[in-house]
């Protein structure tokens, strides 16, 4: 079993119109950058993407690439040109941007690489968010309903991994990373150092190798997306 | 009237409400500050969305910086002792399953009744929800920090919010330059005023009638 | 903050009658001896448990302190004359035993803390665990209604623990006691070792101390339950 | 009609099925067996139910003995290199979302349309489900390892299950003492046959009727 590649092309290599694209990260924290820029010179055509920070579904949007973005935020907290772009290729219909409360957003994720079908949670109760879901009462408190999310590809970020796709992240990294490894059919990971089998130590395995179908190795980038006054 | 607090005096006032032990979220904007006001000699463990429990302050010193370590703002941060990591989801479900004491928000709207507006302008059709729905409706008690007006002076607490809601009947206690205000059953208490305003300067720039406390004081800073 | 008391009795001080237990660890291994036999000294009855061995829940529906167990296994895989004696329990009303496919125990643990109300999961359906179950199709599959099972006391059991209550644990023992830690009001580790504030890696926690209430420092009890043919 | 096979050379059969690449999970009793049996020179990850990717066998030598990490089945056993652990839920999610290639499961009953009934005596109201009813349903194949009769000679393999089932229509393949059969969507296909066991003989003591495969075989062993 060696599930590492050579490259970032081989890396996403197959990557077909029309799939739902999985993006790591959390606030410029564990993005797969790497991984983000094969799959825009790829060429692949009508995705949907799902990420949390405008500043990884927004190429793929501005680029014509992405027909549907699913995210936390559909606008940029901080730089109203992106979120004026956004909101003028929404309303003209040529992107369609579904804001999810992002906790319900990981967890249909998870639901999707767990097997669950869908779920009842209270986020979005009373909001916009609950437009044309079912609502239902458990111990006299309202919740939604919320289906699982699949991705076809996952695009996800770690610090170090074997050839049986075992994944350490650094510090703050894991965050979806670890979610989304589960959910997608083909689930590809960059990561800054590639050890032997046997060197990781099972307990501090974040992503278990069974979720990782792809291996690349690749220089960390490092963005700064700092949001709000320091 | 006075402009009231500055923006890191009403973090202050807010970090005056979390004591030892209390597992707390600092949301976006003027609610982040708060990390810079905590009492030394307390363990107070600050959660962050992304899977962050018990950073300290934001690292001013550049070369201190390390972009695997921020929080949900994007700013770099250092780790307490006593830290930890965990995935997204359960990050999430520490906030949506009640284990929070107290989530700090900012807000466009608050109403009368608790209700929350802080995601999106009414103008648009795009949004930025983020964590605040989870943090709106999963911590024990939601303190909202903002400006008490709208830059045009408009109230932000309002009889009822005309933005899209965050949640419904969930602000505990509204902290803003001028004033402390408890959200009841009875109606919005005001607690405390800004130094040199009055209850009367506060009334004229709140929404509904505000409820004078027996004890109102001026903030202690 | 310090979360760690001095002796087992100060541990499980304060559980009342009639509480939901859920008592961490599989098949003997990471599982809370010095907890369970400590609850069982305190006396509090009419108790529902819920673990996965019957090694853990028996001695509780035994000695008459509970009223029901819920489960995956409901008999012993291996020794009969335990079987028989539930068997019989049951059957005099003494005892009420639900069987849950251990997959959907889990996830019902986990929604209690995590805030889900009820989730949707294939296990079961076309079997006697579907009576009395919405049913329900997503995607042409079916799949069962199941509820967040909420505890008022979790009993656990973790390698080192500092006084914020943040647990690791070895090898294979994390198991269940990382599901339910953050599902009861109480929950209450035994550790074989009390650690200084910092000297975890933040990265290797298995359980962080915000689901964690109690930590009380006790021997590691080895007890091997074998079962089937070796 | 000789017995068949030993519990050994089933398990042997069924090892012959995992290949490189894949994870496996091993059910209780008869099924445990076949990680004795596996290729050395193959990356076969076995899983276990309590949150373990990539053990090795079951530890004889007492001395080596360790609580801590046991299978489900509750046996000491070793770890392989890039083994690693998770979280009960998590691992469950692994069997339920469709991650593993294979589970090996034994059976009281399996029927025509590969139903599956391993759980409960029909005499008992208590009973064992464990996780099989999420390796049943969950693996891409399931395989039953199990003797072909009961202990008193009645068949296991069924037209209906009578006993209450684990899941339905989920066997893939039957690996007895006596004979390999693939559950197809025209019926029980019988592929091989065990060293001395005649076709008729398996027919014998199996309740539906068999499909005799185009080119049966001798089990290889």
């Amino acid at each position: 079993m060696d599930k590492v590649v050579s490259n970032l092309a081989e890396a996403v290599a197959g990557v077909r119109d029309g799939s739902v694209v999985l993006i790591g990260g959390f606030g410029g924290s564990g993005v797969p950058y790497n991984l983000i820029e094969a799959l825009l010179a790829q060429g692949a055509r009508g995705l949907t993407v799902v990420s949390n920070d405008p500043m990884e579904w927004f190429p793929f949007a501005e680029q014509g690439r992405a027909g549907k973005v699913i995210s936390g935020f559909t606008s940029h907290p901080v730089r109203p040109e992106i979120t004026q772009v956004v909101e003028e290729m929404v309303r003209s219909g040529r992107l369609e941007a579904e804001a999810v409360p992002h906790g319900t957003l990981e967890e249909r994720i998870r639901a999707g690489g767990m097997g669950i079908a869908a779920f009842y949670t209270p986020a979005g109760v009373g909001t916009p968010v609950e437009r044309g879901k079912e609502k239902r009462t458990f111990n006299d408190r309202e919740y939604l309903l919320e289906t699982a999310l699949k991705g076809d590809v996952a695009l996800i970020k770690g610090y170090q991994a074997d050839r049986f796709g075992n994944v350490v992240c650094r510090l703050a990294t894991g965050n979806r990373n670890i979610v989304m490894a589960c959910d997608a059919e083909l689930t590809i990971a960059e990561v800054e150092e590639i050890v032997p089998v046997g060197s990781l130590d099972p307990n501090r395995v974040d992503i278990p190798g069974i979720f990782v179908d792809r291996v690349v190795q690749a220089p960390k980038v490092v963005r700064w997306l700092v949001r709000g006054e320091m | 009237m006075n402009e009231g607090l500055s923006r890191e005096l009403v973090a202050l006032r807010v970090a005056r409400e979390l004591k030892d032990g209390m597992y707390v979220n600092l949301g976006f904007g003027m609610p982040t500050l708060v990390c810079s006001f905590l009492p030394p000699d307390q363990d107070i463990i600050l959660h962050s969305e992304q899977g962050m429990l018990g950073y300290g302050g934001i690292l001013m010193d550049e070369s201190q910086w390390d972009v695997d370590l921020i929080n949900a703002s994007g700013q770099p941060v250092n780790l307490v002792p006593g830290a930890c990591f965990c995935d997204l989801a359960t990050s999430f479900g520490m906030i949506r399953g009640g284990h929070l004491d107290i989530s700090v928000l900012g807000a466009y709207q608050v109403s009368e009744k608790g209700d929350l507006a802080n995601w999106q302008r009414g103008e648009q059709v795009v949004g930025g929800i983020g964590g605040a729905m989870e943090l709106a409706i999963g911590a024990r008690r939601l303190i909202v920090a903002m400006e008490h007006t709208t830059g045009g002076g408009e109230p932000k607490i309002v009889h009822r919010c005309s933005l899209p809601l965050t949640a419904r009947g969930v602000v505990k206690t509204i902290v803003t330059n001028l004033a402390f205000i408890d959200v009841t059953p009875e109606g919005l208490v005001l607690k405390e005023v800004a130094p040199g305003i009055t209850a009367g300067e506060v009334q004229s720039v709140t929404g509904p009638r505000l409820i004078i406390s027996s004890d109102l004081r001026e903030m202690e800073l």
